[in-house]
């Protein structure tokens, strides 16, 4: 291995090799490691480029909070952008890439940026690329022209097209508690919890249970505090009453305590186990959460503090300890407080040398000038960085700083160096709980942020609450689970912590300033400028330094940015940090994988819906349709047949015979009850009261503002016993409307509703031999025109299975719908086909059934469309004079009885040629020169019985327009021509064949 | 005033951007003012400044609760289009296209109208009858509409799921050439900035807390930063309109607020070029310039104030979003958040004189309301200065309701959370 | 967010359909006050805060709620079947 | 009679799945009551609703949200306030139609408009729990409760019929596609059909 691996230490595996590739180039790492870990151990220290001025940049954190080493990985053979390396644990054959650079990731053209640096202030885009008045690039031209090119030069990383093949998956989870975080507070607390017999969930990001303790060199309870960590997730795995979830961010915190948590299941496998999903997405809905998330040091803003080297002193910490690895082989630290010692002397001892320690205070404490002993350097107090040098970090610009003005000052020293472990104090992880909270309170010890008041069932334990020692973790934890689980603190004796006593709070410095640039946000390349920038031009509220600046904006959310910031603005106005505020968390807490959140919808968005033929429909060659969630058989084709020819075919052996359409998918919803009857008065316009049992009777329903909502038959099957049948799409619809009212409106009606839809098959058997086709297999029951008149309903059987026959019509023709139970429907269907062979007869699809509704003038969805009156439609035979009925009140208002509202016609083409839905009706006009339009073509279609083209349409005036011409006119399809308008009525107005 | 060009930003990097003034004043209130605009955002910040400009109105104040365009301006999906059915919406949504269309001249800022076209896919025959119906309707009103067939829809949006086994297969596409995006806040900050240079004066962190009257005309206001008395008062505070009206004495009012949530996924390098709509549900989705993927859904469904909204939308969204661009499930969720949606009983707005005297009244956004900024500042200028509406926005009055005459794009009726 | 319903115990608010406003009052059906029609029909108070609405347990025993619901932090604050009769039972689980 | 045809076709096949590392985690089948019907009680009788529900299958249960009961050949669980889920014998709706009289409420047969799909075995209530946003947890949901809910699109009446067995009746034409769902999520853990 490489000089940057430590011999020893750390809680990698080494004796498994894992072989990597990065930018193409193959490395070795140990199990247990992160990509990060991995490439520091290879002296890897350039891995991205910077957003706006492609900066080299390199790792600088060990966590998610990353802003600079993003790759992209690629995996299952699709590319996965914007990957933080510190989150990428270490698999076989892991491929990743460095992004946003080119030619390469060491020489990148863009970098040229810089140069123009100044020109690109917050904001410059604002203020430019306008373009010129006159001439070919003015308007939006000139800028579309630049944008073009912004756009390349922006993102981060690219997506592929192809489609994700892995796999995902939700789950739903209850618990009384949920612990977030596994720190050592978090261990504390969900063992606290489960001994007190709740049930609990414990959610940690990492891949290990410990936090802190995995790299805080410290020990607990006499052991380091990493095997006391790992000791402590055993017990608690091993627990019934507990769940611990590893590599799970719980990043969203929703109202009622439901919490939202993305685990990453097989991330860290080359290959994930069959049936595993690569993400799982839990939905937790928790009594109680704790909140032990932790704390984010913070840098310290500082010219050139983003050369590859830069990184938090916490994660150098981490990757000597946890990883054993050395981030630099000369060190120098730079902190405003204590922490930072603690890194140095870990450093130290894993090999590296600190060759300085910049504190900007004047004194410290003891405990860490012992630690800067052992660090083997006497630290310089009341100094700073001013500077940095080298592609990648060679030298340390230091000189002396005032820490109460803030003023350099002497001569600038370099010291050189290839790591520099930057610490400016601690902030509590307060994002989910700001997501469930107020506004978070600022404390002046830490110079953070800390919790908000709670708006939902949170406590809070560990450094999230601001008490930052591994001792406090341990009884705060301890404390958060007991009360969690409804008992009372403990005072009985916690495991002994042994580490150094450090200051937790640092000095209030959080920018050196001096010439260069120093950013505050890494990935997004905000300088200190640019929010000085900003606060010059009024930009100086938090919300508005984050909206013009993009500060905070990128993908790690301003987790190491959003403190300087403020303090930058804050000093720029004169103000204290909490005057200026903070901008607000939302979910998700860390990136979530949009696939997780898609979850099984992913490749099935929604559920099939089919009827009960729907395995003959597929069989006999129909070409399905979606129709809502349903899956209709359009047209039944044969050979070489066209849609239009065979929907033609079918609709004209329906005249000419018979023909046989399913139409399960009508709502059906039985209404059952004493006051049935009266119920049904009220939500039709016209009168069920009256029907007399074993009849059926064409319904219209209006919206309470008097605009059709629905129409369909409703059967009297007894007394107080009716079936009512909706629209296909209006079914749900129509239930819901229903329930209101008598949930809601009238709850003294004894009714019942219950959706039975899926209970019946229906088919209806239409043409001039369809009573013969019925008279052929119906058992039980006559269906003569005395035994079932138009509009009558028969019980009888059909090949064993017994049915339910109403003779009514969509058609026009002689028809009948027979009803049988659902499980029957592709029996009784067969049967009927039998019966109907000897006629010649033939199933029909939607385009058929279409075709012989516009011919005889019947409305559906595309008339009946929310916004069209009964009026409008010619149903205002329909509406009742003799009780009133939900929509009565308003349908008569002005606006709806207007004579030009468009209403109802029917249109013939004159020209031969096929219509359009949505073709639009003009008086004159051509393609060129559009005319008004005066209504629009809801159907249309080739009609057999009178060999033309019609359609119907929706046009101002309505039947005072009948026997007049106007033309179609479809922009869209580029289709102009005469048509004439008609009634609506095409064919057999009289009815004459369906009452026959 | 081409205060804002290459060669002033050339000048400023040269000498450390020390210039730049602000982009508005920080005022003081006056004791009055001609007009005060309540609601400092899209709407309010361009009526003020189409009251300056075009009616000469310039003492005028503009006064934000918080911090200007904290609203929905501030957290939109900043889709600009006018591919709508009805023909007052087509008249009224198309002016305010050719208005977006000489922005960020007319303002001296760059508010990014990136007119990249807005495609609307169509899953099933009654669909994209639907939809040719509304392309017409927009060719017809003088607008433009093409109708894509799935060939040219890959060709024009590489990635989406265009295959017959898609749950809902892609039959065809509206696009709308001229749709687009803006910058959301550049819009804000533009007309701000405008009208403060043309005398208009910017109250930040005033809020209103109540009216004041002469007899029944309103004659001013109460807000944090002291009492204010006007000449007119104009009403533009989209999602927060019932609480203003119920200052006003009005307690029930066609209008609920309704929490909408939107998105934005990392910053990826250019991946889709228009406005993308998935019909099999309801999703809109583009790319900002930043990079990141910016789409939004339906409501969540419920009254709410509270700017934010819960799991289950996003998980739909999240659906829709996958089953449109298969491959944007290895892609993450970066940022979620909410507003609140001024949610009238038509789903079309209400842009009046009225419904007190001395007030004046711009409401019912819906989640429609940024690409109307201009148009609904213009027509709004209009009615306060000439106290007649303007020919575009003149159905949209509230009496509608009462008439019949609704705007009903959907055909949903007064069931708000569908609009 | 959940909501408390007292038949099936608190569920996820994706059961639920909103249906919105409980303060109105549907005028008598024979009445032809057009204003009081108008009123229920079109306008609601709105309210920031505590909201009397209906939402049906959709995805549940599909029973109409009454919910007060405070729409500014969405903490449901009471619940009561909307059909008072329907109270029987109620409690569990 | 003729029989009924199951809704789930094809897409019924017989045999083991998914990951069996550890065996099937769970079994799937359908559970075939010859008889389903709802049964509901105006309000104020649900008492005597449960009296007739008795009468025809013997089965007693509390009127309290989601009591239910298994027995021989037939369970009956709630559904909503008043409104039962029963299962059970050639007939049912029949002999329960003839014991709820007029003003005590009303039956109705959906025999054929709900399918009942089985899952069972030790990892039911995990396959599940990917589903359904319920407590499956033997407390929270014991033996012979029902529960009403719904994943997406496709409502469902839930009943624990055994420890590690439940009921899921769905709508008949959803019963394809909620199977699919079912045996996706079942891939994890494996699971036999038949
Ligand atoms: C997530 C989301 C996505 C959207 N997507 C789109 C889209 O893609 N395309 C589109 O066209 N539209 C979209 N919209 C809608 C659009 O943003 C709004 O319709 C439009 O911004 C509303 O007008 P406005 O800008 O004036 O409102 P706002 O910006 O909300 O302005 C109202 C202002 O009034 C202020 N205010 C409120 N009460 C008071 C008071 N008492 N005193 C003083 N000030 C007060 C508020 O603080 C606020 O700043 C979307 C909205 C959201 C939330
Ligand atoms: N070096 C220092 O100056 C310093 C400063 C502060 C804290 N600390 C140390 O930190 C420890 C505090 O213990 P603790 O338990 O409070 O914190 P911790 O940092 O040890 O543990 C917090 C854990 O929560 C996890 N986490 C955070 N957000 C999460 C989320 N949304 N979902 C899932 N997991 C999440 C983190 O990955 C981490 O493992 C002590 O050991 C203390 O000494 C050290
Ligand atoms: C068009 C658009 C693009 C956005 N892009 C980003 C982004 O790249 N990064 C980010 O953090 N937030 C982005 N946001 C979200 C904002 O950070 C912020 O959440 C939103 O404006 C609402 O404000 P609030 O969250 O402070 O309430 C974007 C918002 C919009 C409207
Ligand atoms: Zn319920």
């Amino acid at each position: 291995m490489s000089a940057r691996r430590i011999p020893t230490g750390g809680l990698i595996d080494r004796s498994r090799t894992v072989p990597f590739t990065f930018d193409g180039k193959a490395y070795t790492g140990f199990a247990g490691d992160t990509l990060a870990a991995a490439l520091l151990a290879n002296g890897i220290t350039l891995i991205g480029r910077s957003f706006k001025y492609h900066r080299p940049r390199g790792v600088f954190t060990a966590g998610v909070d990353e802003p600079n080493a993003l790759v992209t990985v690629f995996k299952d053979g699709v590319r996965e952008p914007n990957i933080p390396a510190t989150q990428i644990e270490l698999y076989e054959g892991l491929v990743a890439e460095s992004q946003n650079r080119f030619p390469s990731l060491d020489y990148d053209i863009s970098a040229l940026n810089q140069l123009a640096g100044p020109l690109f202030g917050a904001g410059f885009y604002y203020k430019t690329f306008m373009g010129p008045v006159v001439g070919p690039l003015k308007g939006t031209r000139f800028w579309m022209f630049c944008e073009h090119f912004i756009r390349r030069a922006a993102g981060l990383g690219r997506a592929g097209y192809d489609k994700d093949p892995a796999r995902y998956e939700r789950m739903n989870a209850f618990c009384d508690v949920l612990v977030v975080g596994a720190g050592p507070a978090g261990l504390m607390a969900a063992e606290a919890a489960a001994k007190a017999g709740k049930r609990v969930i414990l959610a940690e990001q990492e891949p290990r249970a410990g936090g802190a303790a995995n790299w805080s060199g410290e020990t607990i309870g006499g052991k380091p505090a990493a095997l006391w960590a790992e000791a402590a997730a055993e017990r608690l795995a091993a627990m019934d009453n507990v769940r611990l979830l590893t590599r799970t961010a719980v990043w969203g915190y929703y109202d009622g305590n439901n919490l939202a948590a993305l685990e990453r299941v097989g991330d860290h496998l080359a290959a994930a186990p069959k049936g595993a999903p690569r993400h799982r997405h839990w939905s937790i809905r928790a009594e109680k959460v704790v909140l032990a998330t932790g704390s984010f040091e913070r840098p310290i803003v500082f010219p050139g503090n983003d050369r590859p080297g830069v990184m938090l002193a916490g994660a150098a910490e981490r990757y000597a300890n946890q990883f054993g690895v050395l981030p630099g082989e000369k060190i120098a630290i730079f902190t405003n407080n204590d922490g930072a010692y603690r890194a140095a002397a870990a450093l130290k001892k894993a090999g590296g040398a600190v060759v300085a320690i910049l504190d900007v205070r004047p004194e410290i404490s003891a405990a860490a000038r012992a630690l800067a002993e052992e660090a083997g350097v006497v630290p310089l107090l009341g100094h700073a960085v001013a500077g940095t040098a080298g592609k990648r970090l060679a030298k340390v610009l230091i000189q002396r700083f005032d820490a109460a003005t803030g003023r350099l000052s002497g001569d600038v020293r370099p010291v050189e160096a290839d790591c520099l472990a930057v610490s400016g104090g601690w902030s509590p992880a307060i994002h989910l709980a700001s997501q469930a909270g107020r506004n978070p309170a600022w404390d002046d010890r830490l110079n953070a942020f800390l919790p908000p008041q709670p708006t939902q069932e949170w406590t809070g334990a560990g450094a999230f609450t601001g008490a930052m020692s591994t001792a406090e973790a341990l009884s705060s934890g301890r404390d958060a689970g007991l009360i969690a689980a409804g008992k009372k603190a403990s005072r009985a004796k916690l495991p002994e912590v042994a580490a150094p006593p450090l200051e937790a709070g640092p000095a209030p410095v959080f920018e050196i300033k001096a010439e260069g640039k120093a950013f505050v946000d890494l990935q997004n390349d905000v300088t200190a400028d640019d929010v000085r920038l900003a606060h010059r031009e009024g930009f100086v509220s938090v919300e508005h330094l984050k909206r013009y600046t993009t500060l905070g904006m990128a993908t790690d959310q301003g987790k190491t940015s959003n403190v300087p910031g403020l303090a930058i603005m804050a000093g720029a106005r004169g103000l204290a940090i909490p005057e200026v505020g903070t901008t607000r968390f939302r979910p998700p807490f860390s990136p979530v994988s949009i696939g997780s959140l898609a979850a099984e919808k992913h490749g099935h968005f929604k559920p099939d819906r089919l009827t009960p033929m729907h395995d003959w429909h597929v069989e006999r060659g129909a070409r399905m349709m979606e129709v809502g969630l349903w899956h209709r058989p359009m047209v039944y084709g044969e050979a070489g047949e066209t849609v239009e020819q065979t929907y033609i075919r079918e609709a004209a052996t329906v005249r000419a015979s018979v023909g046989i359409v399913d139409v399960s998918t009508l709502g059906k919803i039985a209404v059952k009850g004493p006051d049935a009857a009266e119920f049904l008065d009220r939500v039709y316009t016209n009168m069920f009261s009256t029907l007399a049992v074993g009849k059926a009777r064409y319904g219209l329903m209006l919206r309470e503002d008097g605009i059709a909502l629905d129409d369909g038959t409703t059967w009297r099957l007894g007394e107080h016993d009716f079936l009512m049948t909706t629209t296909t799409a209006n079914a749900g619809k129509v239930m819901q409307h229903l329930e209101y009212y008598l949930d809601v409106v009238w709850p003294d009606l004894k009714v019942h509703l219950a959706s039975v839809t899926d209970q019946w098959a229906g088919a209806a058997v239409a043409g001039p031999n369809a009573r013969k086709v019925l008279e052929a297999c119906v058992t039980e029951t006559a269906v003569d025109n005395e035994a079932l008149p138009f509009m009558g309903i028969v019980h009888g059987g059909i090949a064993g299975a017994p049915v339910m026959i109403c003779r009514l019509s969509f058609s026009g023709e002689l028809a009948y719908e027979v009803y049988c139970g659902a499980g029957h429907g592709t029996h009784v269907w067969e049967a009927l086909m039998e019966a109907g062979e000897a006629f010649g007869i033939t199933p029909y699809g939607m385009e058929a059934l279409g075709t012989l509704r516009i011919e005889k003038g019947h409305v559906t969805g595309a008339e009946i469309d929310g916004r069209t009156t009964a009026r409008d439609l010619y149903l205002d035979w329909m509406l009742s004079k003799k009780k009133p009925f939900i929509g009565s009140a308003l349908m008569d208002r002005e606006g709806l009885i207007d004579t030009n509202r468009i209403r109802l016609v029917g249109v013939v083409s004159l020209d031969g040629r096929p219509l359009g839905g949505g073709a639009h009706i003009v008086e004159k006009g051509s393609l060129e020169e559009l005319g008004e339009s005066i209504g629009h073509i809801t159907a249309f279609c080739y009609s057999p019985a009178l060999s033309k083209y019609i359609g119907l349409a929706l046009v101002k005036g309505g039947k005072a327009r009948h026997g007049t011409r106007a033309f179609v006119s479809d922009a869209l399809r580029k289709r102009f021509g005469p048509v004439e308008i008609v009634s609506h009525h095409f064919f057999d107005p009289e009815g004459s064949r369906m009452h026959g | 005033m081409a205060e804002y060009s290459a060669l002033s930003l050339l000048k400023n990097a040269l000498t450390g951007n020390r210039d730049w003034k602000p982009a508005w004043r920080k005022p003081e209130p006056k004791p009055s003012y001609d007009v005060i605009i309540i609601g400092g955002g899209g709407h309010g910040l361009a009526t003020a400044y189409y009251l300056a400009k075009e009616h000469g109105i310039t003492n005028v104040a503009v006064l934000e609760k918080g911090w200007l365009g904290s609203g929905n301006i501030g957290r939109n999906t900043t889709i600009v289009r006018s591919n709508y059915l009805l023909p007052e919406s087509v008249r009224f949504y198309d002016f305010s296209v050719k208005l977006w269309e000489n922005l960020s001249h007319e303002l001296n800022y760059n508010v990014m109208f990136s007119q990249r076209g807005i495609l609307n896919l169509a899953h099933s025959p009654s669909q994209a009858d639907d939809y040719i119906r509304r392309g017409n309707a927009m060719c017809h009103g003088g607008g433009d509409g093409v109708w894509l067939t799935p060939a040219e829809i890959a060709r024009k949006v590489p990635g989406v799921d265009l295959s017959r086994s898609a749950r809902f297969p892609v039959i065809g596409g509206l696009l709308q050439p001229r749709a687009g995006t803006a910058r959301h806040d550049a819009v804000a900050w533009g007309y701000a900035r405008a009208a403060d240079r043309r005398g208009v004066d910017i109250l930040e962190n005033c809020e209103v807390t109540g009216f004041l009257r002469d007899g029944e005309k309103i004659a001013g206001v109460v807000t944090t930063r002291g009492e204010i008395r006007a000449k007119k008062v104009a009403v533009a505070v989209a999602g927060s309109t019932s609480r203003l009206m119920g200052m006003a004495g009005i307690d029930r009012f066609p209008i609920e607020s309704h929490v909408l949530q939107a998105f934005v996924s990392e910053a990826i390098k250019p991946f889709v070029d228009c406005v993308v709509t998935f019909g099999g549900g309801h999703l809109y989705m583009s790319q900002s310039d930043k990079g990141g993927l910016v789409f939004g859904g339906d409501l969540d469904g419920y009254n709410s104030y509270a700017q934010r909204g819960n799991l289950p939308l996003v998980e739909e969204v999240m659906g829709e979003m996958v089953a449109m661009f298969p491959a944007v499930a290895r892609l993450r969720l970066l940022r979620s958040w909410g507003g609140i949606m001024d949610m009238s009983m038509d789903g079309s707005p209400i842009i009046t004189g009225g419904p007190l005297p001395g007030m004046y009244l711009n409401c019912g956004w819906c989640y429609g309301g940024f690409k109307a900024t201009p148009a609904s500042g213009f027509s709004f200028a209009w009615t306060i200065a000439k106290d007649e509406p303007h020919a575009v926005n003149a159905p949209f009055t509230l009496s509608r309701f009462e008439r019949g005459a609704v705007i009903d794009e959907k055909g949903q009726g007064p069931t708000p959370k569908l609009h | 967010m959940l909501i408390p319903c007292p038949h099936c115990g608190p569920r996820d608010v994706s059961e639920f359909s909103y249906q919105g406003d409980a303060t109105r009052t549907r005028p008598d059906p024979a009445s032809t006050d057009m204003k009081a029609w108008h009123d229920y029909v079109y306008n609601r108070p709105n309210p920031a805060g505590p909201h009397r609405e209906y939402w049906q347990h959709a995805g549940g025993c599909r029973v109409h709620l009454l919910l007060t619901r405070d729409t500014l932090t969405h903490e449901v604050q009471a619940v009561a079947f909307a059909r008072a009769g329907l109270n029987e039972g109620a409690g569990k689980p | 009679m003729v029989e009924r045809v199951s809704p789930l076709g094809e897409a019924f096949r017989p045999g083991t799945y998914g990951n069996l590392a550890e065996g099937p985690g769970v079994t799937l089948t359908e559970a075939t009551p010859a008889a389903i019907a709802e049964a509901s009680a105006f309000p104020g009788s649900t008492e005597p609703l449960l009296a007739a529900i008795e009468t025809v299958t013997g089965l007693s249960l509390p009127a309290t949200p989601g009591a239910g009961a298994v027995g021989d050949g037939a369970a009956v669980f709630a559904i909503g306030p008043g409104r039962y889920l029963v299962s059970g014998a050639e007939g049912l709706s029949a002999s329960l139609q003839a014991a709820v009289a007029l003003d005590i409420g009303t039956v109705t047969d959906l025999s054929h408009g709900r399918a009942a799909l089985r899952i069972a075995g030790p990892r039911a209530e995990w396959v599940l729990a990917k589903l359904f946003a319920l407590d499956f947890s033997p407390a929270a949901f014991p033996v012979g409760e029902g529960r009403a809910t719904a994943h997406h699109d496709v409502f469902a009446h839930i009943q624990r019929t055994g420890g590690d067995q439940f009921d899921i009746y769905v709508f008949r034409s959803f019963a394809r596609a909620f199977w699919q769902e079912l045996c996706a999520a079942a891939e994890e853990t494996g699971y036999e059909v038949g």
